[in-house]
């Protein structure tokens, strides 16, 4: 079974150390894939992302989807790491590392992981805008489009 | 039982989490969304549409048809926007 | 059109600098996708890779592939760094970096990269094992159809 | 015509690259390959199954129907493994 890592957190993600503390000191891992979600600025228009979340729901949602990418794809490492509070543009909001022997099962798993935490991990984003406005972040019907695609895959 | 609310549910609502006595008549979480909406402007606003409104048991997702017996904490809050 | 970096190298890949190259100062990037492929030590049998390689095709190669990723999806930015010489086992051969303003173009190009890599890139592999055999590392099936799977999509 | 070889066609035939004068007769990869194997026992032994041989016509990948005619660099190799 897959190693799995979860946290939420309010710091700024350390992409570089979660990388190397998946390979470290191992020879069996072919194919790593990370996966950055970063915070876009919309033309300038954005000032920030607050990020509100379910505090102990979050933790467990995420790890149900882990585990869930684990017992679909051949992985050894999954790792998923998601930021609450204001995120500035360019920072980074989500990072997602999959490691594995083979390429295709750290691409598939790394993807399958980002479909379901949009859809399934209980946070939500306020914008806070440039001008001053505030407004909440309505959920994309393409998300639901995208995690459905896992039904039917295999 | 304990109810939590986030983003905008909770900010129609007006407060975060409460503890309430249910009636016996409310058995599902459908139930329970429409006394909730008895209880004033703010969670009329807040669940009008309730095909909007996504819930969880215990830290669980879960349907509207879902049953409350024996949960601890339900939580009501709009389709997700993390990732 | 995508800016796209290519480079054929015999040092170690530093995967930081090149995934900072591409996000900082910008914020219209919302994904970016790595993928690192590691040389294995085949359950401690093998002591080095030595990647033999064509220099200028591989160059010319490695940047059509690029461009083709360029052109089938909306990505921003795409770099394809590839070791030649001996690696180790546990150190990179191969790294890819996308970046789009959404995930599945970022994702996507990526996994088309690596399949166009394994069956287009004029590089060679051959085993030096700890027992002292030296051989040719053969092609692989799997990696054709993986290939050909990019035909039929869309 | 410079003629350049990788890999286990490389070791096989001897030598890395080579120039040679081509008979007018050989207008295709295929000719090109069919008049290599009568050159000696190395390009025999490379050159023995013409399906696992790839080919590239100035660094760009080339069916063994391609025509050299204008061709400055034809390079023969086996299934390419990197990535």
């Amino acid at each position: 079974m897959a190693h799995v890592r979860v946290a939420i957190v309010s710091e700024p993600l350390d992409i570089t150390s979660e990388m190397e503390r998946v390979t470290a000191g191992r020879g069996d891992i072919g194919a790593v894939v990370t996966f950055t979600g970063l915070c876009r600025d919309e033309d300038g228009r954005l000032e920030a992302l607050e990020l509100e979340h379910y505090p102990g729901m979050a933790e467990a949602e995420v790890t149900r989807i882990a585990e869930q990418a684990a017992g679909r794809w051949d992985i050894s490492d999954v790792t998923i790491l998601h930021r609450h509070g204001k995120v500035k543009p360019g920072e980074v909001i989500v990072l997602v590392v999959t490691a594995s022997k083979h390429r295709h099962a750290a691409f598939e798993s790394a993807a399958f992981i980002m479909d379901f935490l949009k859809t399934h991990a209980p946070f939500w984003k306020k914008e806070h805008t440039a001008a001053g406005a505030v407004n909440w972040v309505s959920a994309k019907r393409s998300d639901d489009d995208a995690e459905e695609r896992w039904k039917t895959a295999d | 039982m304990k109810l939590v609310y986030f983003a905008w549910v909770r900010e129609r609502i007006g407060t975060a989490e409460e503890t309430v006595e249910l009636p016996k008549s409310v058995e599902t979480v459908g139930d329970l969304l429409g006394w909730l909406k008895t209880r004033g402007d703010g969670y009329d606003a807040a669940l009008a549409e309730p095909d909007a409104i996504r819930v969880a048991l215990d830290h669980d997702h879960a349907d509207h048809d879902a049953r409350i017996a024996g949960v601890r904490e339900v939580a009501f809050f709009p389709p997700m926007t993390g990732g």
